[in-house]
């Protein structure tokens, strides 16, 4: 399956196994025809994770994660990609719709934006919130002190 | 009926208790007509239907004044509400109260006051084998004596032989009054059909 | 605003998914006034955070046609503590007891997926004697949570009694966690590498007596509820959901085994020598309010099936595998899950090499089902709404972390 | 005053036919406070009873067992801010409860608790009964639409709805029963509701017996019914905790909050006695035309001084049985006074029993006679009552949908037929 995919993308995939575990990585521009190929072609019809993890000192900041089960195979894997900050992600909705609010607690946590999600907003933090906590550069004392103070009537969450 | 009911049955129709209800029925009456808030007008007519109710049973009449109960406040009113309930009250209560064509109504109304008038004067002539004088005592009992006959304990009372004999006519008038007006809810409720 | 026409909820086969499952981040406009109601009759009911039956602080948006679901969104996130936030800022150790605090109802089980994906992570495994203190601990913990679950639901649909004997016998389940740990709802019970404590004396013999109390007990709430007329009709049909949609909408738990998808990871993935052990995975057929009610009412006679081997072959040996004292793992990545008694928990870490996780990220399963309320509810009533929402078993500190 | 008060002594008519106001105001004050001292009692023993249903204790803190507990209840309802929000339609939010509670305490001016123990007897009792119980629903429309919120106008349309619904299918039944009342020599049927029971003597068989299973099946039908009429478990839709939080009465607090418990329970009572009016003998101790001789009447009039008596042996063996802490020396003291007291009655009422077990007309036999209707009567409506907080116990809520269901399409169909059988069994019978 790897050679079959590797013939056929290239320098844009590469195939890894650590811990027992496979991974994908895949160049950011293959996400959704490789994401469905996944689904029709190996039967990974279910998309258990959808997360991203923040690399401020890299070029492209994040790692996006999709961690796909194949009920038929009994297989686990990861697809991984890596994008740049402001730029977004074709949203992967249309091919598992468990992805909605994934991608947007991903969106909410982030600020990866996915185009062509239904209703990209907030989902854990409140609407108007700023900032996107689980970035590295959003300290873990850091709050919305204008939004908490408008909204909640005191000086500070803490 | 039940024997023990007719035997010296007290005079617990005076005037204090016709006068109230009366009253009642008249004030709440015109509430009805003047609330703007329907369920306001709802309610006061509950009032109306309950008074009158009493009346009916002061007149010994209960098996009148237990359905009066029943379908109209009981169950008509409840539909009432229920149906007023889901509009909304402010959009109503912002519109005017009256309509253009009041003089209609007007004259209508009048009509209606003409034909009472008329029954009040010349009742005499239309109902001669019910003469209707006030009597001295205005206990009911006495009136119903006046009304009925000479003993209370005999009432026959009309099992709806006049209303399905004599008035049949006046009786579908009526139900063809009460059809035209649901029609017109109808089509005043839903604009398009 | 929202599609009107509700789907056809009846399971079909041809049925195209993913495409046919509506939007379900609906955008209802909540800032409109209702509509006048004669002319639409659609009102929006804002359904909690404070309500009786929405199980914690969740939210539901319902727009109603009479009592009509025409749609629903929910609003969470008011229980959301960062957890993952403060993962990345507590060593692998200390961050342990936090785990806890997510799905409160069901910590035990919180604790070992955890426990476990760091052992993965570091290429250790924790010895037997410890694996089969950590299942016997969490079939308890599974049972007390799907005990918990149906005194609630079963309180949703208005059923009281059921919630009081519940209650009882989980208190059974509970004296045994406090016996060994110290702590009856966030246990932290399982270290890194093993068990802290060594099984007290007598552990045995009150699990065994448990299982002999327990039996009984659950048959007297399928006394109650099984065959009841009125439960029967409030849970039947309600809330359908097929395997496919099921599928693609990434449910898992009891929910997607009464559908009739016969997947557990505990069988699929075994962890924690679950493979050990002889059980079934009771599958439902219909998908609806009932069948998930049966498939719990049979996990909960199953786990007590994998505690009676359990606790009959608990070898002697160290319950610590060799860890060091400071854990850092070596750079790389894990995703490992367990089967919560809600569905699958997984724990996804990102270690640079650190003590401190780079990136720490649970994948909750109440979270994730929540999202088939929707689906499951359009265009049914009112109260159907509260027993889907009760039928899911979300526990709001897991959904909102 | 004197004369008018010692004359209706001799009487055998409820005061108000005997035509004597003054007697009819005492009834009507000592059925309304009694009323509300069930209400207080059923209050304590509804937790009571369902909390041994789910193996708690209940209420145990205030007074011995929890007795004062309604007292305390009652108290710090009354005391308790009463809340009027400010979007409510205050007129009607003050209005609404008191319509309920009216409505569910007129009914009790006809209510026969014995042949003459009634306030008045109208010759259209029960359907003034039904038709003043059928008011109670404005008072939860009103309430529902007074407080201006979702979840209160979905309670009160609910339970609207079903009200009316039930009421068909109640009324399908009550007709049965009163059909029967017909069945005598003179053919001629009555809606008093001391007629009906006078019938159910004259005919020797109370209604649920009669063409069994016909009239069984009328009154499974009303027990029903009247369940769906009170809004209590499981047709309680239009309060469902877990549903609309309160139903109708989410946003009252307080006075008024208690006013609409007060009426919910005096409407149970009232539904209560016109089943046992209607199919269960009303007055009547069991099997009057079996066990009537002057032997069995004695026997028969010594139950209420017997019951009380054990409820006294009871509450001594509750007092003997605490604790014996310090703590518990006063709540043991009450409990012991309480037992006296119920011991007292017990006593009052055997010396009754046996002062005028002379069936004259001596003024102790008036009183043990009176006594007795007024046992058979509240034993039959207390069964009633244990029924309620049973089904509270036992059965999950019904869904809207199937509650509708339920009433037009099983309920009303059985009674309809049972109507239209009990009409052909009578015409066929005789």
């Amino acid at each position: 399956m790897v050679e079959k995919y590797k013939c056929q993308y290239g320098s844009g995939l590469d195939a890894q196994t650590y811990l027992g575990q496979n991974y994908f990585t895949v160049d950011r521009s293959l996400i959704p025809d490789f994401l469905r190929l996944l689904r029709d072609e190996e039967q990974f019809d279910y998309c258990v994770d959808l997360t991203a993890a923040h690399y401020p000192k890299r070029e492209k900041q994040f790692d996006v994660f999709w961690i796909l089960y194949s009920f038929a195979r009994n297989e686990r894997i990861r697809v991984k990609t890596q994008i740049a900050d402001g730029e977004s992600l074709p949203s992967s909705f249309s091919i598992w719709p468990t992805t909605d609010w994934l991608e947007r607690e991903a969106y909410d946590m982030f600020g990866i934006k996915f185009d062509g999600h239904p209703g990209l907003k907030r989902i854990l933090l409140p609407d108007g919130w700023k900032g996107h906590p689980l970035r590295k550069d959003y300290d873990i004392l850091r709050q919305d002190k204008e939004w908490v103070q408008i909204n909640l009537g005191i000086e500070s969450g803490q | 009926m039940n024997p023990m009911l007719n035997t010296g049955a007290a005079p617990v129709a005076t005037p204090f208790f016709f006068y109230l209800l009366a009253g009642a029925a008249i004030l709440s009456g015109l509430l009805v007509i003047t609330r703007r808030n329907a369920v306001h007008s709802a309610l006061a007519l509950i009032v109306t239907l309950l008074s009158v109710s009493g009346l009916y049973l002061m007149l010994y009449a209960p098996f009148v004044a237990g359905v009066q109960i029943i379908v109209y406040a009981g169950g008509i009113m409840v539909l009432f509400l229920f149906v007023i309930m889901l509009v909304n009250i402010e959009r109503v209560s912002k519109e005017r109260q009256f309509n253009r064509i009041w003089p209609v109504g007007l004259a209508a109304s009048c009509a209606l006051l003409a034909v009472f008038l008329a029954a009040f004067t010349k009742g005499k002539d239309l109902f001669r084998d019910r003469p209707i004088t006030l009597p001295e005592s205005t206990n009911t009992q006495q009136v119903a004596t006046m009304l009925y006959g000479e003993v209370v304990k005999t009432i026959q009372y009309p099992n709806g032989q006049y209303m399905l004999g004599q008035y049949t006519f006046a009786f579908e008038i009526a139900s063809l009054l009460l059809l035209v007006a649901i029609l017109g809810a109808v089509i005043m409720t839903k604009k398009k059909i | 605003m929202i599609d009107q026409k509700t789907p056809d909820r009846k399971t079909s086969d041809d049925h195209a998914l993913p495409n046919a499952v509506p939007s379900l981040t609906s955008n209802l406009d909540l800032e409109a006034p209702d509509k006048p109601y004669l002319d639409s009759n659609e009102i929006i009911l804002n359904m909690g955070p404070q309500h009786p039956a929405t199980h914690g602080v969740l939210r539901v948006i319902l727009k109603l046609d009479g009592e009509k679901v025409m749609g629903t969104e929910c609003v969470i996130g008011y229980l959301h503590r960062g957890v993952e936030k403060i993962a990345e800022n507590r060593t692998y150790t200390m961050f342990n007891p936090y785990v806890d605090r997510m799905d409160y109802c069901a910590a035990v089980s919180n604790g070992l997926g955890y426990c476990e994906a760091v052992e993965r992570l570091m290429n250790v495994e924790a010895p037997p004697r410890a694996q089969y203190i950590r299942v016997i601990l969490t079939e308890l913990q599974r049972l007390a949570s799907h005990q918990l679950w149906l005194g609630t639901h079963a309180l949703d649909i208005g059923a009281m009694t059921p919630l009081f004997y519940t209650f009882r016998d989980r208190e059974e389940i509970l004296k045994i966690f406090e016996k060994y740990c110290g702590a009856r709802l966030t246990t932290h019970a399982f270290r890194i590498g093993g068990c802290q404590y060594e099984i007290y004396p007598g552990f045995e013999k009150d699990v065994k007596n448990f299982l002999a109390f327990a039996p009984p007990k659950i048959d007297e709430y399928e006394t109650l509820l099984t065959s009841n007329r009125i439960w029967l009709e409030r849970t039947k049909n309600v809330g359908v959901i097929s395997a496919k949609d099921a599928i693609a909408l990434g449910v898992t738990g009891p929910v997607l085994r009464a559908s009739g998808v016969k997947w557990d990871i505990r069988k699929a993935v075994p962890y924690a020598n679950y493979s050990k052990f002889d059980f079934e995975i009771p599958v439902g057929t219909n998908g609806d309010t009932y069948d998930r009610y049966l498939v719990r009412m049979a996990e909960m006679r199953q786990s007590l099936r994998i505690i009676e081997q359990a606790v009959n072959g608990i070898p002697e040996g160290p319950i610590m595998a060799k860890v060091p004292k400071l854990i850092k793992p070596p750079v790389g990545e894990i995703y490992h899950s367990i089967e919560a008694p809600k569905g699958e928990l997984g724990y996804f870490i990102v270690s640079d090499g650190s003590t401190q996780p780079y990136r720490l990220r649970v994948r909750p399963p109440s979270f994730v089902n929540l999202q088939a309320l929707d689906l499951m509810v359009r265009g049914a009533l009112v109260a159907d709404v509260v027993a889907v929402i009760g039928t899911f078993d979300i526990v709001l500190g897991e959904v909102d972390r | 005053m004197l004369h008018e008060f010692m004359s209706y002594l001799g009487s055998n008519l409820p005061p108000g036919n005997a035509g004597n106001q003054l007697w009819a105001l005492i009834y009507v004050f000592v059925i309304f406070a009694g009323v509300a001292v069930i209400v207080l009692c059923m209050n304590w023993i509804e937790r009571k009873a369902l909390a041994h249903f789910q193996i708690r204790l209940g209420p145990m803190r205030v007074g011995p067992h929890g007795l004062m507990q309604p007292f305390a209840d009652a108290l710090k309802l009354m005391l308790k801010e009463d809340i009027i929000p400010d979007e409510a339609d205050a007129v009607v939010f003050w209005v609404a409860p008191v319509i309920g509670l009216l409505a569910a305490f007129t009914v009790y001016i006809v209510i026969p608790f014995g042949p003459s123990q009634a306030v008045t007897d109208m010759n259209i009792g029960i359907l003034f009964m039904l038709g003043v119980s059928s008011l109670g629903v404005l008072g939860i429309v009103t309430a529902g639409w007074a407080s201006n919120s979702h979840y209160p106008l979905i309670g009160a349309l609910r339970s609207s709805a079903q009200m009316v619904s039930y009421e068909v299918a109640m009324g399908m039944a009550i007709l049965s029963a009163i059909m029967m009342t017909s069945m005598n020599a003179a053919g001629t049927g009555t809606l008093s509701m001391i007629g009906i029971v006078q019938a159910q003597q004259q005919q020797g068989i109370w209604f649920l017996f009669k063409f069994f299973p016909l009239g069984f099946i009328a009154f499974v039908i009303f027990a029903i019914a009247m369940v769906a009429e009170t809004n209590r478990s499981p047709f309680d839709l239009a309060e469902a905790e877990s549903e609309l939080t309160a139903g109708f009465h989410t946003e009252y607090s307080g006075l008024r909050w208690s006013l609409f418990m007060l009426g919910e329970y005096a409407a149970m009572i009232a539904v209560s006695s016109i089943a046992v009016t209607l199919w269960l003998g009303g007055w009547m101790h069991p099997f009057p035309n079996l066990l009537n001789g002057a032997a069995w009447e004695f026997l028969f009039s010594l139950f209420p001084g017997l019951t009380f008596g054990a409820l006294a042996a009871i509450t001594f063996i509750s007092a003997a049985r605490m604790p014996s802490h310090a703590f518990f020396r006063i709540q043991r003291a009450g409990l012991a006074i309480f037992a006296a007291l119920i011991g007292l009655v017990a006593l009052l009422l055997l010396v009754i029993a046996v002062a005028g077990r002379a069936n004259d007309a001596s003024i102790a036999a008036r009183f043990r006679e009176g006594i007795d209707y007024v046992y058979w009567f509240m034993l039959k409506v207390a069964v009633f009552m244990y029924l309620f907080i049973w089904y509270r116990a036992t059965w999950p809520r019904y869904r809207f949908d199937q509650l509708m269901k339920v009433g037009w399409k099983v309920m009303l169909p059985i009674s309809l037929g049972v109507l239209i059988l009990t009409a052909i069994v009578g015409v066929l019978l005789p």
